[in-house]
């Protein structure tokens, strides 16, 4: 099933085993985000995976499929978590428009531009402990494996490790920074929701 | 606290339901289900339209300071959450006269990247825009980090300031440069007695003792200054008159506007007590007080507590300032 | 709930320093304690003066009402209780530009005593003065004892349709029959939520379940209608509508104007959602809506809950409704 | 120290003595309107009597001095049982105007004048509870009675005794009307202070 090269089959293929992961862990994700934030994230999630397994983009373009799943994304919630994703996948698609193939080996330098465009909107860094810090993780694990089975336990291995090390420091992002010393020893919501995305397509 | 609510889900949108109904003169509804408040007389020919969008909860900000003389539209987003990119940019389409699109919006995190990304979008397709942020809350970083605060009641000064700017003609950059300069001139200091309850969690923001209070506490529930004991009505003022006069020196001579402002539960009565003590201590300074606000015209729905802001005025934003305005929470 | 409150002896006097000072252009105190207060330029000559009173704590109502087209004067009591006769009496001649004072106010046993006892002594001096009195509590008494009913939110539209008739230079006895129009037209429903709390007192002014609500609770926490567990905004809106359809039927073809009033910390929010409902059905009914008023415009302090008002037009109504008027709190 | 007649001297004295009675009792009688009114009622009775003590009218001229003391109350707070009382002092006033000395006998015709216009200004009856069922019954009690000592323990005895038999009763006037069930067993704070008042003269 899985296919030589990037496509963008195995992108909708993708985000249908990311909308199984995610729905399956909504609720804990509100929750999560509920103790430090507004709580929403495991709703506006759901949205946006339902809403890619609706009216998924058309065409075999790799930059215009991630375009269009970027542009659902802007056009439901305003969520930060949804802003920063629509971000990384549009600088992802930067990179891989009029390309109807990517190799696998390119996953690495996909996740850097989406990184660090990411970064950019949020005007944060790494170290904020927020999602940048596990696209980091699964960027320097992924750098140069040419399968996609390895890649994503490579990932899934990484940014399931700096999400339990991060934990332990104090959040320096977002709504949850308000919340100072009771942040300490719980993981970051929108880690804990990249960990999950990436755990749904291990083989 | 008790609310009148149907679903939660509703909440925002049954608002704008009866928002609309109340004042089609004023407001009108598009977009992805309505969630975007416009003049209906938008977009104004060869006027710069200015647009500005953040969470619900705190009528009349934001979308009630659409109107004459103020603001063309809102993106409105769920209770305390940011508008959504595309609707920002489909309220900046909506009201582009062809002199372009000032966003003026408060310093909130989601609020600045979802902006960012309206007004790159519209950038690809060569529609005018420029961002003004909010940032007046003196309790949420040092004067040397201006920028890094937060946007709170202050706000009403830089739609009232900027919406007369755009009216006169300005241009875009005219409009921005003013918009800018009124943002730099407002200083606020608030403290917040209860929390409000968030409708689709039926729980409150934060929780605060019985007799206690936060000075500085952001209106959702951002850490302040200091949390202590109640204290009267005119030490709280005192407290809060020393940190703005710190922030923002007032010699004799100057005029100011200022804005006493009700987070929500707090009524009339105490703002007028707080009032008294600010009144008597910028006439002490020498300092004179145009047009004072005294009311809620920037809430956290239910919340008990109230901010004192400091609009410092030269000749042109005084003269914006009395410049004629209307909607239904501010006519001038 | 919380107060922001220095000695509580203090309180109306402090907050009516608060009041003047902020609003000189519109308020000025005289009279003992300066408990009353009257427009700048009182009296206007040759025309009616229209003075109110009533207890302190339901900002707006009554002092913030003075203003062009408006109030001429208000004598103002402790809160919740009434002025002394003395006061009212001296309020009346600060107005009395010669044409004879119109004594306008809500149905209280207390005022009633006051303001009659003060138009004795009017009368004894020769000043011409008239009573109306605002009795729009739907819930207080059956329609056959209508004279019987509290005054409460309806009391904005009585201001409001008799300065303006008084500002026409009609005589004393026209501007009489107009506010009597105009009270007959008002009909109120309320709902209390949560009580408030008397600074002096330092305690809630009644009890209520954390789950309850009180139809037609009067805003001191007079008996309502029904006690029962709190309901759906729409729900309560649909029960309230029925009360009122009931006491004024309405038919297609109708003008009226609706004020959906909240009490204090009911935040705008919920009016305006509950003012959806309230557009929905009188659509359905064929009624026009004129300028509806939706925010807090008669409250008991930070008393949670709301009311909704139905003022039935006719031409004359609906005219003086119009007409121009200023006052910090309502400008037409 | 009594004089034979009613004269603007015996009023004087009688207001000294209700003075100290309004006084001794001010905190009971808060407490009693507090239970059903808006417990000012001690608050609003003291800050009289200390008015009147302050600058008593001058003159000898008995109907004048009542007005006197009735302008007194009209100019200081607005409470009902202020301007009740004021009320019947005025109704007095009239019918005691241009005289300097009046009979000890038509002292019940005096109350009967002053509860008929408080009944009037208060719009309200006998039978509701309040202060004019005492008056009724003060009025009553001094019919045809000539000695001032007799006048006040008769007056005294017929008010403590309608003060409690109305306890039983609901109340039907003012703010204590609301209580409806709960006001039943309790006595109107506002007989008790004309108890009170009446009982300071008391020889
Ligand atoms: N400035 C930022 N830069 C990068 N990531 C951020 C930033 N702020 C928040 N995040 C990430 O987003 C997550 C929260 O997303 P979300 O629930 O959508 O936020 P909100 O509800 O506050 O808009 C956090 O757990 C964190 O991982
Ligand atoms: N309508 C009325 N007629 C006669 N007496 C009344 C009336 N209403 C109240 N009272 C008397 O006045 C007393 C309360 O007086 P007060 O505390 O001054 O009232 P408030 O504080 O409500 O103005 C009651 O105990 C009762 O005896
Ligand atoms: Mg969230
Ligand atoms: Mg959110
Ligand atoms: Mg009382
Ligand atoms: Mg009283």
């Amino acid at each position: 099933m899985i296919s030589k090269e990037l496509t963008v089959e195995s992108i909708h293929l993708a985000m249908d085993r990311i909308k199984v992961g995610i729905l399956a862990h909504a609720e804990e994700l509100n929750a999560r985000d509920g103790a430090i934030g507004d709580g929403d994230l495991g709703v506006t999630l759901s949205r946006s995976v339902e809403i890619f397994s609706a009216t998924p983009p058309e065409g075999d373009d790799v930059g215009m499929v991630l375009l269009g799943y970027a542009k659902m994304l802007t056009g439901t919630v305003g969520s930060t978590y949804g802003t920063l994703a629509a971000t990384g996948l549009m600088a992802a698609a930067k990179l891989t428009k009029g390309r109807t193939a990517v190799p696998w080996s390119e996953v690495s330098l996909l996740l850097a531009a989406a990184g660090a465009a990411m970064a950019a909107r949020g005007k944060s860094h790494l170290g904020d402990k927020t999602v940048l810090d596990v696209i980091e993780a699964a960027r320097s694990a992924t750098e140069n494996i040419k399968e996609p089975e390895k890649l994503a336990s490579a990932a899934a291995a990484a940014v399931k490790a700096t999400t339990a090390e991060f934990a332990a420091k104090p959040f320096k992002q977002g709504r949850a920074r308000i919340w100072g010393e009771k942040g300490l020893g719980m993981e970051d919501p929108g880690m804990v929701a990249f960990q999950y995305i990436v755990e749904s397509l291990l083989p | 606290m008790k609310k009148l609510l149907n679903n939660p889900v509703d909440y925002v949108n049954e608002m704008l339901e009866g928002l609309a109904a109340a004042h089609p003169e004023y407001y009108k509804r598009i977009g992805a289900d309505g969630r975007i408040i416009v003049r209906p007389d938008a977009p104004v020919k060869g006027k710069v339209g200015i647009v500005t969008g953040g969470g619900s909860g705190h009528l009349p900000v934001f979308t009630g300071y659409v109107g004459k003389g103020l603001l063309d539209a809102c993106a409105i987003g769920d209770v305390f959450a940011s508008p959504g990119v595309d609707l920002i940019y489909e309220a900046m389409k909506a009201v582009d006269g062809g002199a372009g699109v000032l966003c003026l919006y408060g310093n909130y995190g989601g609020d600045v990247m979802n902006f960012d990304m309206a007004c790159e979008m519209a950038e690809m397709e060569d529609l005018k825009a420029k961002s003004v942020l909010v940032a007046d809350d003196v309790a949420s970083a040092s004067f040397a980090e201006r920028a890094k605060r937060r946007g709170i009641a202050g706000m009403v000064y830089c739609f009232k300031i900027a919406g007369a700017k755009a009216d006169t003609g300005a241009t875009l950059d005219e409009v921005t440069a003013t918009a800018q300069k009124a943002a730099d001139a407002c200083h606020t200091m608030g403290v917040a007695l209860t929390p409000c309850i968030l409708p689709a969690a039926g729980r409150t923001t934060f929780t605060i003792g019985e007799n206690e209070m936060e000075i500085g506490m952001g209106i959702h529930g951002e850490p302040g200054v200091r949390r202590g004991p109640l204290q009267t009505a005119d030490e709280i003022a005192e407290e809060m008159l020393r940190m703005l006069l710190a922030d923002v020196p007032l010699a004799s001579g100057d005029r100011i506007s200022v804005l006493c402002n009700s987070l929500g539960a707090t009524p009339h009565e105490e703002l007028y007590i707080v009032y008294r003590v600010v009144a008597k201590r910028l006439k002490e300074l020498g300092v004179t007080v145009v047009a004072p606000l005294v009311g809620r015209y920037a809430t956290s729905m239910e919340m008990a507590g109230m901010s004192i802001t400091f609009c410092k005025l030269d000749a042109e934003l005084e003269q914006l300032l009395l410049a004629p305005c209307s909607c239904p929470f501010l006519k001038v």
